[in-house]
């Protein structure tokens, strides 16, 4: 994987002045990625990310620490060590690897979080908002798709005790109450982020509620979302319920397309994004402390011009 | 892990035991008595009644157990290795590395009979390797088996990019899998009912069987007596191997693509299905019957809570809970008999 | 403690009454109210036909069961429902028939399971527990290693290990249930000496054996079980074998008929069989038709021989011929293959399947007949299993009965049954009779010398010589890996045989 | 469930034997001998140190052995259970919940003896609770412990509403267990080599110790020679689960703070590790010594495929292999000693 030492140009290494970089910056540099789950989709098109633009910056060590924030605090601790030149760092949840940032950024070492921010002032923080996405879900279920009528929804909920599970229910929930509370959430299950399971409990909420008793099923992620869409298809009332789903993931991009699931809200990983600032650090540049991306909504009326351009 | 991912087997029970009961005659009955676990399923199922209307429906019927046969053929060969006073931990890496390979094989064009006879033989590969590094190589199975787990899962995240593979348009062709039915009862059931009964009928009525329960109750004694024991042990787990093929097969059909990580889990699932149904773990002793009788307790447990919707933290509690009751009821039942 | 606290003399009370116990088990009522009392001092025989309840009776008294109905008294104290700990506490010690053991702990630490010696916070003193265990195994004359795992000993040695556990308690009554099964004389007489030591110092026993000359020589009083009650009970001076005998199975029995065996051709030849630190070039041949006795001491060998050519265990040199063709046996299924049998010493650790009924353990040794193209035909099991409960007379609830509760002699006859199922050209026995009272033992001879005469080679390992004596047309002397002599059956004498099983020179 | 993700112990293998050296004499060697499987650490640690410059670094060795300590203590716990022919399989779980109840004590302002002293207790608690189901409750462990795993993170979850605990201020009281260093070694580190010390010394030389192997061994014998078998059972779920509550302080106070699936997974690893370690699971056979090694071998292999940079899904393949390799060498190296 370090095999980027090539290309000399740096290509990706933007705007910065074109003269030789510090010694050493450019392609000797050490970049470390410490992912907290690198095993579903979006996150693993994170690490992927991450791997291709930062090639060509030096050697790029990738750590796993399959939801444990004490393996992952484990895992900076080992980049310290090392050490690295700029710490990549996704954390598994925010206060559970804030000392480990900490010690990070004690030793000297540069500290980039993607997604998840920590509880401590690090170099950079680049990633969309989860709350955000929550609220602007409650209120597209709500305005757009219910118009102001109000109407029953039920909620398949991401891998529990996770926070961007955590975020997209507790500000969706808080939105409706704020501001809709015509909008009943009338089940809430666990789909632990997976296809299969999602499948798996939607059959059973098929029995539990009959026809036209439920307008919208509002699940965590895409991939929840067309495990949803199989069990409706099988079922055949599709057509019953409004899918909505959260991400931008191509699959369900295409659903979108053919009417399958109703909405999607992008969620950018900032893998890309974390290189280019890791490119600027090492040149010697200086970064902004916040680099918000932004959340785009995905529906049939732009549905056309994301075709492909999720992940 | 959650250990009761799985659904159904309520009616794969049932099923089994009409199905029993016709073929071959107070089996079913002699089922009953084995499995003291057997009363558990009943007072469960009453209990579900009374609390859902939705519960004991033809419809949930159909539903939970279509669900339940995909931890339940797991289940199936997970309990040949349990006899043998093995343990297999890579079942669930088996059926996702199987499920990526059979999706992306239906993706490419590959014809499905072969696709599927393909991926059949690459579980009993699977399984195989597992029982050459058991036998030959006198690993522990726990051992053995753990490795395969981790590697099992490493490639098919490696091969699939840790993405998920999409089978497309040759869905269709599969479909009948994982959503047909014949005579109103869906495809996956009869097949987990068929297995089932296959495998209770292989393990009571083929010397194989007999060997299975010789070499997991004394594995000295049966070597004495001619038993190739290393034969045993690895077929043992190529049916194994095959069963979570199968299991595969059923969950690529359902969803008509596969995520890498489709399966992690499942081995805790299935040998608790496997323990709760009565078979020691230190092999020799228990059978299919009350392994039937398990994953349909797990798989009715499961749907009742999403019935009653109830919120998934308290479900893991009342899960474990009832599980815990559903046992204790049994030894009680039992009571004395085993004794010390 | 054990020095200070007895009184030479005879103390009033009783060291045990046992009074109207019962106790029932799923499909067998194993006692019907069983009364029991021995004096302290007394040596108190209990003997009966297999299955007549009399290891139900000590494991009720040793608190492993508990009981229906009746009442005990140790030492004049009424005993309650009492577990193995409190019995242990009243100063019960009990053999068991079946060693209870655990494998991988060392010889001492099997002695003194329990009761280890330790300081203050519970931690073991080792040069204690090795030292006592020396005395012990020293006082009991049985050279045991202290350090040696207890599942590294043959048979004999785990037994002497259950022994010296026992003794080295200093209990007031100590039950041995069947202890000289796989005894040889010499250890045997070691026992005795060191039980009548104790006798002197009022401990009292109950001693168990189907070997009635054991029961005259040892025995003050005996009692006689059948059926799960006493059918009788007095002085063993009183006593006559023949009576004894008709006591317990109900009928006289005729002794071991004389038989002429006709040798056919050799059937097993074994050439310098050698395995490092076990057997020493050890060769003979048996013909079809002749049973083959092997005697010797414990740790002899013995086992090893029969196990070599078994292919149980590796050999590192030597050459076995069968019927006169030289072939390699790697494994028991080779030897099976070639129609040789092996009847271990052992049937608990590696011959029974315990989980399983008594039909599965009887047939487990050849499916192939009463199964075609890998079915099992219930109907042809059935069958064969239910003519040899007959012809054994295995006494048990049904062929479907886990032989788990089959009495100690009932499990070896089960076993047995394995051995005729699998119809073997060459058969090796070892402690062929093991726990099997005396009407099945004769049975057995007859069942042995019948196969004979139907052409079978019988090799048989017996650590009892009158029963070597009497069934072996030749008898092969072990020592120390070795075959020390080759006595004819007209020439062999106990007391030929025990010298050429332990002097010392060539 | 990667059955492999805890950190070092490289060192506490070595630390404990410079300890037994020095403090028991021989008994290391008497460990190198014993455990053939020490012989694969060597191999590994000589390896890794030619494939990376920064494997054998004292840095890396401190923070390797730092991590190890958490899941290393979980497995010394489970050697008790396991020796018993026990299974628990709630450590994990255990550990969560402790975490979240410590974390949130230190959070409110609990001094923090007393909330160490109440977490400790609480640990020990659930412990107890699983004896007491399998010996009063005649469960088998696989049943009782998985039905307290999914209760306990079930009941974790619910406390914390699933979202993490931050300890806030207090966070500076505790950091010196997680954080802190006596004479260059860090403490958790010490903790786990001073609890494997003392677990290796009650398992080896006090009746306790020697009841666990009888008990494990030979369940009747040891019944029949007046031991209570089930205070014996009893004390080692007791014991992991102090075990457990131990690991949890170090991760609380390591972090600051606790999610609520904190240590899922674990089990498996620390389970892994005992078995590696040479643990029979059927009980009465292993010890102490092989799960320190165990535990050493699984965090340097982590450790070093981290420095080498090798990508996470390739990873798990070349865990699995390794593990494999290592367990091999050992059975080689000791060959037919074990014979029937
Ligand atoms: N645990 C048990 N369950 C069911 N039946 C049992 C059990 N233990 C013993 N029995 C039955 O009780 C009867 C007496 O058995 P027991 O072992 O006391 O006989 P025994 O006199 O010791 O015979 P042996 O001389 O062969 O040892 C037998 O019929 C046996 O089948
Ligand atoms: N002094 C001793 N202390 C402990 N174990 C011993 C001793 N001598 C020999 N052994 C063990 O005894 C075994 C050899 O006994 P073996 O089984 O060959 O005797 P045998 O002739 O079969 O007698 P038996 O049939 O009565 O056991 C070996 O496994 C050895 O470890
Ligand atoms: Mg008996
Ligand atoms: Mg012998």
């Amino acid at each position: 994987s370090s095999g980027g030492a090539a290309s000399p140009g740096a290509s990706s290494a933007p705007s910065s002045a074109p003269s030789a970089a510090p010694s050493q910056g450019g392609a000797g540099a050490v970049i470390g990625f410490s992912q907290a789950n690198g095993s579903d989709e979006w996150r693993t098109n994170q690490t992927n990310k991450v791997k291709e633009h930062c090639a060509s910056l030096g050697e790029v060590l990738v750590s796993d620490a399959l939801g444990e924030d004490a393996t992952q605090s484990g895992h900076v601790d080992e980049f310290i060590a090392r050490p690295v030149d700029v710490l990549l760092l996704t954390p598994n949840t925010a206060p559970g690897l804030t000392e480990a940032a900490r010690r990070a950024l004690d030793a000297g070492i540069p500290v980039i979080t993607l997604d998840r921010g920590v509880d401590v002032e690090v170099t950079q923080h680049i990633g969309a908002d989860n709350k955000l996405i929550g609220r602007t879900a409650a209120e597209y279920v709500s305005e757009t798709i219910l118009e102001g009528n109000g109407g029953k929804v039920i909620e398949i909920q991401g891998t529990q005790g996770a926070s961007a599970t955590v975020d997209r229910h507790d500000e969706f929930v808080a939105w409706l109450e704020e501001n809709d509370p015509s909008v009943e959430i009338v089940a809430s299950v666990d789909g632990d982020y997976k296809r299969e399971k999602a499948l798996t409990v939607m059959n059973d909420l098929l029995q539990a509620h009959a026809e036209g008793t439920v307008d919208v099923i509002y699940t965590h992620n895409d991939a929840m979302a067309l495990g949803v869409v199989a069990a409706l298809e099988t079922a055949g009332r599709l057509d019953e319920f409004v899918v909505v789903g959260i991400d931008g993931q191509n699959e369900a991009i295409q659903a979108i397309k053919d009417g399958k699931i109703a909405v999607t809200f992008t969620y950018d990983n900032a893998g890309k994004e974390a290189c280019e600032s890791a490119g600027k650090l090492i040149a010697g540049e200086t970064i902004d402390k916040q680099w918000v991306l932004e959340t785009n909504t995905i529906d049939a009326s732009n549905v056309d011009e994301w075709i492909g351009k999720g992940f | 892990m959650d250990a009761t991912k799985s659904r159904e087997g309520v009616q794969a029970g049932a099923m089994r035991s009409i199905w029993t009961e016709a073929i071959l005659g107070g089996a079913a009955w002699r089922l009953v008595r084995a499995n003291g676990i057997f009363l558990a399923l009943l007072v469960l199922l009453a209990v579900g009644a009374v609390l859902s209307p939705h519960f004991l429906t033809a419809a949930n019927f159909a539903n939970v157990s279509r669900q339940a046969s995909i931890v339940g053929i797991l289940a199936i060969g997970m309990t040949f290795v349990i006899l043998t006073a093995g343990i297999d931990l890579s079942v669930g890496s088996i059926l996702g590395i199987v499920a990526i390979g059979f999706a992306s094989m239906m993706s490419s064009g590959v014809p499905w009979p072969l696709a599927i006879a393909v991926s059949i033989a690459f579980g009993a590969g699977v399984g195989a390797l597992n029982g050459l590094g058991i036998t030959k190589g006198g690993l522990q199975p726990f051992i053995m088996t753990l490795a395969m787990l981790v590697i099992a899962r490493g490639a098919t995240l490696t091969f699939a990019d840790g993405k998920p593979i999409r089978v497309g348009e040759a869905a269709a062709d599969i479909a009948w899998i994982g959503n047909g039915s014949l005579a109103g009862i869906p495809v996956p059931v009869l097949m987990f009912a068929g297995l089932g009964g296959f495998a209770w009928f292989v393990l009571r009525h083929t010397t194989f069987g007999r060997e299975v329960y010789a070499v997991g109750d004394n594995r000295e004694a049966a070597r004495l007596s001619g038993i190739s024991t290393n034969r045993v042990v690895f077929g043992a787990y190529v049916i194994s191997g095959v069963c979570a093929a199968v299991s595969a097969l059923i969950v690529v059909s359902r969803l008509a693509a596969s995520e890498p990580t489709q399966g992690q889990g499942f081995e805790l699932d299935a040998i608790a299905i496997v323990v709760i149904g009565g078979t020691s773990l230190f092999g020799g002793s228990g059978g299919i019957g009350g392994t039937l009788v398990g994953a349909a307790i797990v798989a009715a447990v499961n749907n009742l809570l999403n019935l009653l919707g109830v919120p998934p933290f308290s479900q893991q509690i009342a899960k474990g809970l009832i599980i815990l009751g559903a046992v204790l009821l049994e030894r009680r039942t039992r009571g004395r008999e085993e004794g010390r | 403690m054990m020095a200070a606290e007895f009184e030479p003399a005879r103390p009033a009370a009783p060291a045990l009454v046992m009074r109207g116990i019962a106790k029932a088990f799923p499909g067998a009522q194993a006692l019907r109210g069983v009364d029991l009392a021995v004096a302290p001092g007394e040596i108190h025989g209990l003997v009966g036909e297999n299955g007549a309840g009399k290891s139900t009776l000590v494991k009720i008294l040793a608190g492993a069961y508990s009981r229906d109905a009746g009442d005990i008294e140790v030492a004049g104290q009424p005993v309650g429902s009492a577990g193995p700990a409190e019995m242990l506490a009243r100063g019960v010690a009990v053999i068991y028939q079946e060693p209870a053991l655990a494998p991988h702990l060392s010889v001492a630490e099997n002695i003194f399971m329990g009761r280890l010696p330790s300081r203050r916070l519970g931690i073991v003193d080792w040069r204690r527990l090795i030292e006592e265990t020396s005395v012990v195994s020293g006082r009991l004359g049985l050279d045991l290693r202290p350090r040696a795992r207890v599942g590294s000993l043959s048979v004999a040695r785990r037994q002497m290990v259950e022994i010296a556990k026992a003794l080295s308690r200093d209990a007031r009554l100590i039950v041995l249930d069947e202890p000289s099964a796989v005894l040889a004389d010499a250890e045997l007489q070691g026992l005795f000496t060191v039980m009548r030591r104790l006798t002197e110092r009022g401990v009292a026993f109950i001693y168990i054996s189907h070997r009635l000359n054991e029961v005259f020589q040892i025995t003050d009083r005996v009692t006689v079980m059948k059926d799960g009650r006493v059918v009788a009970t007095g002085p063993t001076a009183g006593m006559t074998a023949p009576r004894l005998v008709g006591l317990m199975v109900g009928r006289e029995l005729g002794a071991d008929r004389e038989r002429t065996p006709n040798r056919g051709r050799i059937a097993l030849r074994v050439e310098g069989l050698t395995r490092r630190g076990v057997l020493d070039d050890v060769s003979f041949e048996v013909a079809a038709g002749e049973i083959l006795g092997i005697a010797g001491l414990a740790g002899s060998g013995r086992t090893e021989v029969l196990r070599a050519i078994h292919g149980a265990d590796p050999i590192d040199a030597g050459t076995i011929e069968v019927f006169g063709r030289a072939t390699p046996i790697r494994s028991p299924r080779d030897a099976i293959g070639l129609g040789i049998g092996l009847l271990t010493e052992d049937r608990k650790a590696d011959g029974l399947m315990l989980g399983q009924a008594v039909a599965f353990n009887v047939t487990i040794g050849k499916l192939s007949e009463v199964a075609t193209r890998g079915l099992i035909s219930q109907r042809r099991e059935r069958r064969v299993v239910e003519e040899y409960v007959a012809r054994l007379d295995i006494r048990t609830a049904g062929i479907g009965a886990r032989i788990r509760n089959l009495s100690g002699g009932n499990q070896q006859k089960a076993i047995f049954a394995r051995w005729l199922n699998a119809d073997c050209r060459i058969l090796l026995i070892d402690e062929p009779t093991r726990g099997v009272d005396v009407g099945a033992k004769a049975e057995i001879h007859r069942l042995l010398a019948e196969l004979a005469d139907r052409g079978v080679a019988i090799v048989m390992v017996s650590s009892e010589l009158p029963e070597v004596l009497a069934v072996s047309d030749r008898i092969l002397v072990m020592r120390e890996g070795r075959i020390t002599a080759e006595l004819d059956r007209s020439e062999a004498t106990e007391e030929r045989i025990m010298l050429h099983a332990t002097r010392h020179d060539g």
